[in-house]
């Protein structure tokens, strides 16, 4: 909790590197382990880290940057909220000589040179690795396959860009056909209501599910449970991200596989932090270690799952 | 509420407050059935009635239940617009109660103290938003915002951030059981909502809060206790948002801290405002606040059954309640029955 | 209604009588309390009393500010305005897209979204006035109307790189010690100081405070009600609309989930300023004390910089439990006294 | 007759199943004063607002210096020249006085209101009806006699050709109605037609020069005072003759006195009311008369907590009680019927029925709910007995007439048989008819042992239905006098010389 974090503050050294850092919010286990994890990383006595947390909202994320600059921290770290609309106060922040690294998502701005390096996933890989797994795992399948896509929030990144991918991938391939599509707003009641509404309009022609988070994926296993339907055996079920709940789901033969969508960036933002403060080359993109998991492997990674 | 005079049978039906709402209901229902014949349709099967109009009754539980809670704070010239994080509040209580005693066994004892503990905590919320309104004299909106932005905060503190999952079948039959083959949550609304009924129309609260609404001195001054009976208004509201974080979270056998009961307090409002409730204060409509809710619920589950794109479902919503609540108002009636009336004139 | 005020300084003896006023009072406490939280927050927190700490405020709150003016309006007659933070979303993405997909200059753009979101809140008006609809309801239809057509415009959020936006985007004006103003929040002054102007010192203003007072006496007293009222809600509209524009300079960007959530910082700020939601009693200058009351909280919490999420959100609601409290409480005994 | 200004004809104007102008009509000359007279719900009020805008007619014709007009909102009456006080206040409570008397037609300087101007301009209208008061604030910090004044000036304030006043002098003491006729003889002697409702006959004849006469909707005629005693007045009116002797028939002195039912000791308030010693026995009327300000509605909130004494000690019945909230009162066996009908009397969304039972119910508690159908028979009895024009006990309050109003609050004070009834104005707004009743109403209640405390702003009520009638002068006890004395007394101790 918010406690510890003051503590280590306070016994930072003089020397110690202040990183100011802006995170989303806590909308998610996902973002809540992404959390933990940059702050334990940053936790260290050589860094002084200033945490401030957007409520998912741009504004109070450039107020918050506006502020670091005002106190005059070392590095700004931030996970941006959308990607556009961050021009005017990088450049306040280049002004300031203070270096930013972007963490989990990319920004869409005028002058690369703005941000000094980018740690995180790319949503339109994630979602194309979704559709990879399906195409694979419907090897030697007829036609038509038929789709249904639990997305997440209408216009968010997450949502467009996964969407993006999955289509990409689908598309070059004739049996796959997405026959209904609506947004879930990433939770899982909103992914039980509006799967039982497709199971409704369908009966029982759904042969695959893609949600754009497992928290949706989870809420539709219970309203595919509540129809009669067996999930994972007569609907198949991708979704992304890779928490705790999506493993047991594996482990229970209700999901068949999830894309990983890594947060525990925070060992590797710390070293970027370093480096950048002591002036070092990095790259432009540090992408983290993801993976694709299916059910075979769910029950030997259960146990590594911190979220 | 109000007891009208006995004229003619049809004319009292024409005049009644409930009619139009009613009649938007069914005009969507209806529109529904044109569209997809499915869609009204009911099933029996293994001992259980299935279909859209069930799934709707169902999923719109909590929705009623909180806005029955909002019509009373309403009523009495107040608003609540906590009411979301309350949800949150008590789904989290639940869920963090159990998962601290099923570990210690199985049995119902689990069931009834998540149901207790949640409910406290919700009316506890209710109560603190009642002080802040009627002792420290804070306007409605604010007072409840203050919790409204806290709440949230203390839900994730209480879960921790995580999405507190339920493994326990008793608590769920909360959210998804059925009983002589309807679901359970039904059960729960109509419980709630004869209570009310009951307390409302068989003593004499329901001619207090109208006094209160319509003119709080003048109900002052003639005796009523307006502060007490506004204090356990708000008492009462967290209550029902508590009673519908029970159903949410059993529903999806977790408790969502960040998320459950999101932009509900937007949702109630509206129904309560469609459903005939004067948002001043005053006169106030049960059953129209259950339509209004009802109607809503079926708007969104219209939305999903016509497959609407994603992108296009506010301005779908935006007109249909539009449409709703043009044809509630006299004015527009009117202005309608002019225009077909003219060429009938012009001919007469 | 800042003239008000000043007239009563002018009138009788200064600070005195407008501390012993029940009317000032309040607004007197939440300039008060204002004041105290900053400089508490200057004794916890080093260099919290820089002079650009406090113009960010402006230059973060900006387009808030332009919205809550608008809503002080709307609120003063007892009505409110929920689609405000829409309008800014789907003027924001109308602006982007004209100026970045259909090459028009940002100022005819602009001035598309100005006439746009002025015509959307005169419509709401018009229906509320002529159909006795209540505000609530019609607005949040606006709402979802107006965000839905933002998402029709575009779901995806559009960068914008024309270079006279950029240009105003950027720049930033000098007002001593090293410190600066944006644009925007320039443009928020002036509006804030034209609500104030028009709130207190003409026949439209009045008129506002005689309908949030009692509709039927105004409309008794021959006071334009009907036409007050459309008029309002196109002065919501078009605030939205230009907090929108400015909203693009802030972000050079337009996206349909932008300012979510808006709408209830623009009614609590105007709240907290002192102006009551039963409509009648307020002032503008207090709204510009809300707003900066709510970004001030922001400010502070930032500051402190160890808060986890959750924390945040109870840091807030206490900060503001804290001010309104204190606020209910002085102002009770001022009003006493 | 070149000198007619306004002319009404065969107005019609039905709510629902009312009908509350049936043929009604009027003719207003240039330079008159009119009077409008008829019982409560005749439609006088109802007239008013056809021909200022307010509700349009459903048959009729209205001219206006010959030419017809049709005003569709009171804006338009304006322009025409038409400027009405309408009978409740109609002001904005939370404006200033000064801005309420200029609301809608503000002097300006480049095009802002000219607030300088305003407030001088308040000053001087004020200053025409003898008010010096503090035009910056608010309207509702004032009682409703000054906001009744400031209403009567703001109309003063339009260079009008027709002024309306409707009802304006039921809520002010003799000096104030002295100043307001002394404005509209010299407007009269200016030309302008002033038309005038009051329920008080004594003003009819001292200021107008014509009467007009309505009774259940319709025109009964059009006289001169000369022409038209008293009792041809009343029985016009009311349709029957009525008996105008005071309802009281013997003398205070003779009658046996009950046991205390209330004794205030040193009651006091700071900033409101000096200390004060109050004491009402059983089955008498105390009378309690003063100036407009002099404290009375201070004094009945303090003796029904609510408002709370922060000096003295109040007795009910024998025990000391500590009132506070009002049903402390009420349960107690108190009942104020306030002086403010529309702010804190009458609740005009709720029916008839709902409004007279409030009181009673409120003292029973809300779980023994009254059976409906002693509601009923509760709200018809004494909808019977006051003689309430309603088209039902279940037609909500907002659409009765303002005196019709003051008689359901009567009733529902009346419904809870108290111990000790104060009644703060009761008779305000009343017509004359109706005020025989309710002050006979009042006294049988006192021969059957209720205690009366019964302010009222009328010497002649106070000498007629006091058995002792005290004063309050500058917010503190000036004396106590018997009843039945000689009016002018009362009013030298009222005005404080003399005694
Ligand atoms: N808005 C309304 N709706 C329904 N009935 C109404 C309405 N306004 C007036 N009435 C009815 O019309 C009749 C005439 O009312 P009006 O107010 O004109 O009486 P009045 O002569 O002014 O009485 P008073 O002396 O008590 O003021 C009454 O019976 C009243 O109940
Ligand atoms: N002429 C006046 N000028 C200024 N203020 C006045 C005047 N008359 C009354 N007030 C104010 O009105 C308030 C209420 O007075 P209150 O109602 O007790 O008088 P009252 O004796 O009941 O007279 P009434 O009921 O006839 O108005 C007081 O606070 C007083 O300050
Ligand atoms: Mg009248
Ligand atoms: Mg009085």
């Amino acid at each position: 909790s918010g406690g510890d974090g003051g503590a280590d503050t306070a016994a930072a050294g003089e020397g110690a590197i202040t990183v100011g850092f802006s995170q989303v919010g806590a909308e998610s286990e996902w973002r809540t382990a992404n959390t933990r994890s940059v702050r334990e990383a940053l936790a260290a006595p050589e860094f002084d880290l200033r945490f401030s947390d957007a409520q998912q909202k741009q504004e109070n994320q450039i107020k918050a940057l506006r502020s670091f600059i005002a106190q005059g921290v070392d590095v700004i770290a931030f996970s941006p909220v959308v990607e556009t609309g961050w021009d005017t106060v990088l450049r306040e922040a280049k002004a300031a000589g203070i270096p930013v690294v972007l963490t989990d998502r990319a920004v869409n701005v005028s002058d690369e040179s703005l941000y000094a390096t980018l740690v995180g996933s790319d949503f339109v890989e994630e979602g194309r690795r979704a559709a990879r797994w399906l195409v694979e795992d419907s090897e030697g399948e007829a036609g038509p396959i038929r789709i249904v896509e639990l997305q997440g929030t209408v216009g968010s990144a997450p949502a467009n860009d996964r969407m993006r991918g999955f289509k990409e991938v689908i598309d070059a391939d004739a049996r796959f056909q997405i026959v209904r599509s609506q947004s879930g707003d990433f939770t899982r009641a909103r992914g039980k209501e509006v799967m039982e509404a497709f199971l409704r309009a369908e009966g029982r022609n759904i042969d695959v599910l893609f949600a754009h988070n497992d928290d949706m994926a989870i809420g539709a296993i219970q309203a595919i449970e509540e129809a009669g339907l067996k999930p994972g055996t007569d609907i198949r079920i991708v979704s992304i991200d890779g928490v705790r709940g999506a493993f047991e789901a594996m482990k229970a033969g209700k999901l068949n596989a999830t894309v990983e969508c890594n947060p525990l960036l925070g060992p590797q933002l710390a070293q970027l932090v370093r480096d950048v403060h002591a002036g070092r080359e990095v790259p432009k993109r540090v992408m983290v270690e993801e993976g694709v998991f299916t059910q075979d492997q769910a029950e030997a990674e259960l146990p590594n799952r911190k979220y | 509420m109000t007891g009208e005079p006995p004229p003619s049978l049809a004319r009292r039906a024409f005049a009644h407050p409930l009619l139009w709402p009613l009649l938007a209901l069914a005009l969507l229902l209806l529109g529904n059935g044109l569209f997809n014949p499915g869609f009204l349709s009911l099933e029996w099967r293994d001992g259980r009635l299935y279909g859209n109009l069930v799934d709707i009754a169902n999923r719109a539980a909590p929705l009623i239940l909180v806005s029955l809670g909002m019509t009373l704070v309403i009523a009495v010239r107040g608003l609540d617009i906590s009411v979301g994080a309350v949800l949150a509040i008590a789904a989290t209580v639940a869920a963090w109660t159990i998962t601290r005693m099923t570990t210690g066994g199985g049995g119902l004892a689990p069931l009834f103290a998540a149901i207790g503990a949640a409910l406290a905590a919700a009316a506890l919320c209710g109560l603190w938003n009642g002080l802040l309104v009627v002792k420290v004299g804070m306007q409605p909106i604010i007072a409840t915002l203050i919790l409204m932005v806290a709440g949230r905060g203390v839900a994730q503190l209480i879960s921790d951030g995580q999405i507190l999952t339920i493994y326990y079948e008793p608590y769920r039959f909360l959210g998804t059981g059925f009983l002589l083959g309807l679901p359970f949550s039904l059960f729960v609304v109509v419980a709630v909502f004869a209570t009310l009924k009951l307390l409302l129309d068989r003593t004499a609260l329901g001619l207090f809060v109208r006094a209160i609404g319509y003119n709080p001195v003048a109900a002052h001054v003639a005796g009523v206790r307006a502060r007490a009976i506004t204090l356990s208004l708000y008492v009462f509201s967290g209550f029902c948002a508590g009673l519908a974080g029970l159903l949410v979270s059993a529903n999806v056998a977790s408790a969502d801290a960040n998320n459950a009961g999101q932009l509900l307090e937007l949702d109630a409002i509206l129904a309560v405002a469609i459903g005939g409730t004067a948002l001043a204060g005053g006169r106030f409509s049960l059953a129209g606040s259950l339509v209004g809710a009802l109607i809503i619920q079926t708007l969104t589950t219209t939305i999903y059954a016509i497959g609407v794109p994603p992108q296009v479902n506010l301005v779908v919503k935006a007109l249909l309640v539009l449409a709703v609540l043009l044809l509630q108002s006299p004015q527009f009636r009117g202005q309608v029955r002019a225009l077909v009336r003219r060429p009938q004139r012009g001919t007469a | 209604m800042s003239a008000v005020p000043l007239r009563g300084l002018a009138q009788a003896g200064g600070l005195g009588r407008l501390w012993r006023d029940p009317r000032y009072v309040s607004l007197a406490v939440t300039v008060s309390l204002f004041l105290a939280m900053s400089i508490a927050g200057g004794v916890l927190y080093d260099g919290f009393l820089r002079p650009q700490v406090f113009l960010n405020l402006f230059i973060d709150n900006g387009f808030v500010l332009i919205v809550a003016v608008g809503m002080t309006f709307v609120i003063l007659t007892g009505g409110i305005d929920l689609s405000v933070g829409a309008v800014v979303a789907f003027s924001t993405v109308l602006l982007a897209s004209l100026v970045q997909h259909h090459g028009w200059h940002p100022l005819a753009a602009i001035a598309a979204v100005l006439v746009l979101g002025t015509a959307f809140g005169a419509t709401m008006g018009a229906m509320i006035q002529r159909y006795r609809l209540q505000p609530f309801v019609v607005t949040l239809a606006g709402m979802f109307l107006a965000r839905g057509t933002a998402t029709l415009v575009s779901v995806d959020s559009i960068g914008i790189d024309h270079a006279f936006h950029v240009a105003v985007a950027s720049l930033r004006i000098p007002v001593g010690g090293g410190a600066s103003l944006s644009v925007g929040a320039a443009i928020a002054l002036l509006v804030m100081a034209g609500g104030a102007l028009l709130a207190g010192m003409t026949r439209f203003g009045r008129a506002v405070y005689a309908i949030g007072g009692n509709e039927q006496s105004a409309h008794l007293m021959g006071l334009p009600v009907d036409a007050t009222l459309v008029r309002v809600y196109a002065l919501s509209g078009f605030c939205s609309a230009l907090a929108g524009v400015v909203y693009t300079f802030y972000m050079l960007s337009g996206y349909s989930l932008h300012a979510s959530g808006l709408e209830l910082d623009a009614i609590a700020a105007v709240v907290i300023g002192g102006t009551l939601l039963a409509g009648g009693s307020g002032y503008v200058l207090g709204t510009l004390f809300g707003v900066l009351v709510l970004g001030l909280i922001q400010t502070l919490i930032v500051f402190d910089g160890t808060l986890s999420s959750w924390w945040t959100r109870i840091a807030i609601g206490a900060l503001l439990l804290a001010f309104c409290l204190m606020q209910r409480l002085l102002a009770k005994r001022g009003g006493a006294g | 007759m070149s000198d007619v200004i306004l002319h009404a004809e065969r107005l019609c104007k039905r709510f629902g199943a009312t009908r509350a102008l049936d043929g009604a009509g009027l003719t207003l000359r240039a330079g008159e004063v009119h009077a409008l007279m008829g019982q409560n719900g005749a439609g006088k009020s109802t007239l008013i607002k056809l021909l200022t805008g307010v509700e349009t007619p459903d048959a009729g014709t209205v001219t206006l210096a010959g030419r017809a007009i049709a005003p569709a909102s009171p804006l338009e009456a304006q322009h025409a020249g038409i400027s009405t006080v309408y009978q409740e206040v109609n002001l904005c409570p939370n404006l200033s006085v000064a801005e309420n008397l200029f609301a809608g037609r503000y002097p300006r300087r480049f095009g802002l209101v000219d607030w300088a101007r305003v407030r001088a301009g308040a000053r001087e209208l004020l200053a025409e009806l003898q008010l010096e008061i503090d035009v910056d604030r608010p309207l509702s910090s004032y009682p409703v006699a000054i906001q009744q004044m400031v209403a009567i000036a703001r109309a003063l304030g339009v260079s009008a050709r027709v002024l309306i006043l409707d009802e304006p002098t039921s809520s002010l003491d003799e000096d104030e109605v002295r100043q307001l006729f002394a404005v509209m003889g010299r407007l009269r002697d200016r030309g302008m037609a002033i038309l005038f409702v009051t329920h008080f006959l004594d003003q009819v004849y001292a200021v107008s020069d014509r009467i007009t006469v309505l009774r259940n909707g319709g025109l009964v005629g059009e006289y001169l005072p000369a022409d038209l005693p008293r009792a041809a007045l009343v029985k016009a009116m009311v349709g029957r003759e009525v008996e105008l002797t005071g309802a009281r028939g013997a003398s205070a002195d003779a009658l046996p006195k009950g046991e205390v039912v209330l004794e205030a000791r040193g009651l006091g308030r700071r900033g409101s009311l000096q200390p004060v010693d109050v004491r009402v026995h059983a089955g008498e009327v105390l009378g309690l008369g003063g100036l407009l300000g002099s404290g009375r509605t201070e004094l009945a909130r303090l003796l029904f907590g609510l408002d709370r004494a922060d000096k003295g000690e109040l007795q009910v019945a024998g025990e000391t009680a500590d009132l506070h909230h009002p049903a402390d009162a009420v349960a107690r066996g108190l009942a104020l019927c306030p002086e403010e009908r529309k702010t804190e009397g009458i609740v005009a969304g709720l029916s008839v029925r709902e409004n007279i039972v409030l009181a009673l119910q409120a003292r029973r508690g809300w779980r023994r709910s009254l059976p409906r159908a002693r509601q009923e028979e509760m709200a018809t009895r004494y909808v019977e007995l006051l003689g309430i024009r309603t088209t039902g006990i279940e037609a909500p309050a907002a659409a009765l007439s303002g005196g019709n109003q003051q008689k359901v609050l009567l009733a529902r004070w009346l419904a809870t048989d108290p111990k000790l009834l104060i009644l703060d104005e009761p008779t305000r707004g009343i017509d004359i008819a109706a005020k025989q009743e309710i002050m006979a109403e009042v006294v049988r209640l006192a021969r059957q042992g209720m205690a009366v405390l019964f302010i009222s702003a009328e010497i002649e009520e106070l000498t007629r239905l006091g058995d002792r009638i005290a004063v309050l002068r500058e917010r503190r006890m000036a004396g106590e006098l018997p009843g039945g004395c000689d009016g002018r007394q009362v009013l030298d101790m009222i005005a404080g010389h003399g005694g």
